[in-house]
């Protein structure tokens, strides 16, 4: 389009000289200017939509108006740069979202990890893997930090300075504890049928691994649960 | 082709085109159309498509169609495509066998005993079909001329996607915790390896020793002297050992390997090789 | 189109009966569906909507307050079966070249049997070559459904029970009609005893003799024609 020939009033698409016709009026350019601002794919510029329009529109000033009669609804008129869009009003955008909640269940694995940790803490995944009989997973673990039920705790101080796993407050709250000291003995679990009534292992008792730097006497349900930070 | 199919005047091209004016120009224009409807009678969708376009030539409401010229029309189509040696499709020809018995009966006076529908019920349905098919066209058309979307109204160009989050909650209960630690426990009453390792002389370990060592006591040894180096002390150590070493005697006396001998009750206990010549 | 009702309220099976929360003032309603079916290209349905929406809301009604805003605007909301959407105004047409979307070409046999599938549903396809006189090839009915203008409806309970067929929300979507009810002529029409189920006597069938390419079961002229659902 190098050549600005005119003589042809509705295809004038820079130079509005002297339009054959008068504009249309402000508030129907505003109802051009909304049609192709919400069926176009991209945002447009004044541009963009003074070439849509016929020739003497003032796409700016239908602009101003339009953006006005959107002001405080569902949908805005946004600036994006040099051109205009529709946008979804920002304090609507809880609705542009779904959130399914999936119900499942911990695997077992993670049950007995995070009981573990709850009735030893501060337990080392060395010691976890001891209990269990079987190595636990970074994933079962990760897991459960990530949903915020165990955190790391205090490094012992033994060799190789292992990582000690304890619960957070947000498992005392989901399993309605004010502490992991509240959480049933040995003998209450029996008496609750779930442990068989032999005579229990004293394994509650006994150190899982000899820890000589730590006196730690392991004793039940710790007394050393929540270490300050 | 160059044949020329004569005077079938009520053939037109264009179903819809209303009749010429100016003589010539419409008789060319209706010999090209005659032409081409001969050859290509796949053209039309149809008898009933035919007869339609032929009723329409009447110029008349179509409920008011002459159905008996119709009918002739309809043959006289038909004659000439037999002239020109020209298949018709088999509907064309059953629709011409009873627009013949059609003619016939509207012909010929009403017959008191005759069964079935009258000739004029007949053709009445005839030009009902053909009325229908005729306003279904123009629905059609109506339909097709509507603001359509994504010709004339359109959607949101830029639709905004609902973004959809999943969020897992997981269960487990203060039981779920319990069952877990519980589950553990128990299996720790058959696993003693799950705590103070140190201080468990197994059976496996005792059999291992024993069953290297046997071979060397030919006469009756004690059971102590069997027991490893550190566990012969007093304590949980050599009472495992001690229990371990005993287990093992057992299991290779069972397999006849060993004799075991205890003078009376809490006596030191002995063991042997069990001499090869008494062996089976 | 089985049920063209509406003004459901919103679905009790969705909304808790009794709200922790009153419900948003009706203004904030209107906002929120505003925003839900301008940031939808498809038309939603109310109960679309008040899935959407927070326990308690009225799509139904926020939808009536909205719809008059946008009366005489340069996007109008439209009604489209039990569903909504934001269309441009249909006289913005001519300012919408480029938004144009290639339509797919229809033959001749394709749009006089949507047309008949439009005006007499629910409809077999013995009756729709009934009033075309000709027998309708698979492919024409297969076009329509791929382009989701018509789907299979209920079975006839007539012996063979044939499948019958009804235009969809798509095709009300595309022609612009609230319900198959607005079909243009549809009064005239049904005035002038064209969709009439009017059983052709015996003897009086005009023959239609199937198409030799096709598979199926056609047999000619049906005896379960016109039958009303």
């Amino acid at each position: 389009m190098t050549d600005l020939t005119h003589n042809d009033p509705p295809e004038a698409d820079d130079q509005p000289t002297a339009p054959a016709f008068p504009p249309p009026p402000i508030e129907e350019q505003e109802r051009m200017v909304e049609a192709l601002l919400f069926a176009s794919a991209q945002p447009m510029s004044v541009r963009d939509l003074s070439t849509r329009m016929p020739a003497g529109c003032d796409p700016a000033e239908a602009l101003v108006g339009l953006r006005r009669r959107y002001e405080g609804r569902g949908v805005s008129l946004e600036r994006i740069g040099d051109a205009y869009a529709f946008r979804t009003a920002s304090d609507m955008s809880f609705l542009m979202q779904t959130e399914t909640v999936e119900q499942r269940r911990l695997s077992r694995a993670a049950i007995e990890t995070l009981a573990i940790i709850a009735y030893h803490q501060p337990v080392t995944r060395a010691e976890i893997e001891e209990i269990r009989g079987v190595a636990v997973s970074r994933g079962t673990l990760d897991q459960l930090i990530e949903m915020e039920w165990v955190r790391v705790g205090r490094r012992r101080m033994t060799p190789g300075r292992p990582a000690t796993f304890v619960v957070t407050e947000t498992f005392l709250d989901h399993f309605g504890l004010e502490s992991a000291r509240d959480l049933p003995g040995l003998s209450e679990l029996r008496a609750a049928g779930l442990l068989e009534s032999r005579p229990p292992a004293e394994g509650l008792m006994v150190p899982l691994t000899p820890q000589p730097d730590e006196d730690d006497e392991f004793s039940g349900p710790a007394d050393d649960l929540f270490e300050d930070e | 082709m160059a044949k020329s199919p004569g005077n079938i005047s009520y053939l037109k091209a264009v179903p819809d085109e209303p009749a010429g004016d100016e003589f010539d120009a419409n008789a060319i224009l209706q010999r090209r159309a005659d032409e081409a409807l001969i050859i290509d009678v796949d053209g039309y969708e149809g008898p009933l498509d035919l007869l339609l376009t032929m009723a329409r030539t009447q110029k008349v409401d179509l409920m008011k169609i002459s159905v008996l010229h119709l009918a002739e029309q309809y043959l006289e189509f038909v004659e000439q495509a037999r002239a020109l040696r020209i298949e018709l499709a088999a509907d064309y020809l059953v629709m011409a066998a009873w627009l013949a018995f059609l003619k016939s009966r509207l012909l010929l006076p009403p017959d008191p005993e005759a069964e079935g529908p009258s000739a004029e019920d007949m053709a009445a349905h005839l030009a009902f079909q053909l009325e229908r098919l005729q306003a279904m066209r123009q629905a059609a058309a109506r339909l097709m001329g509507r603001d359509r979307l994504g010709i004339n109204r359109f959607q949101r160009g830029a639709p905004e996607s609902i973004a959809r989050k999943r969020r897992t909650q997981w269960q487990a209960g203060l039981i779920d915790l319990m069952r877990a630690y519980a589950r553990l426990k128990t299996k720790d009453e058959f696993r003693p390896y799950a705590f103070d390792r140190q201080d468990v002389y197994t059976m496996e370990q005792a059999l291992d020793r024993l069953r290297h060592l046997i071979g060397f006591a030919g006469e009756w040894t004690q059971l102590v002297d069997f027991l490893p180096d550190g566990w012969e002390g007093q304590g949980k150590r050599r009472r495992s050992a001690t229990a371990a070493t005993f287990a093992a005697s057992l299991e290779l006396a069972r397999q006849g390997r060993l004799e075991i001998r205890q003078a009376e009750s809490f006596a030191p206990i002995s063991f042997r090789m069990k001499p090869t010549t008494e062996r089976k």
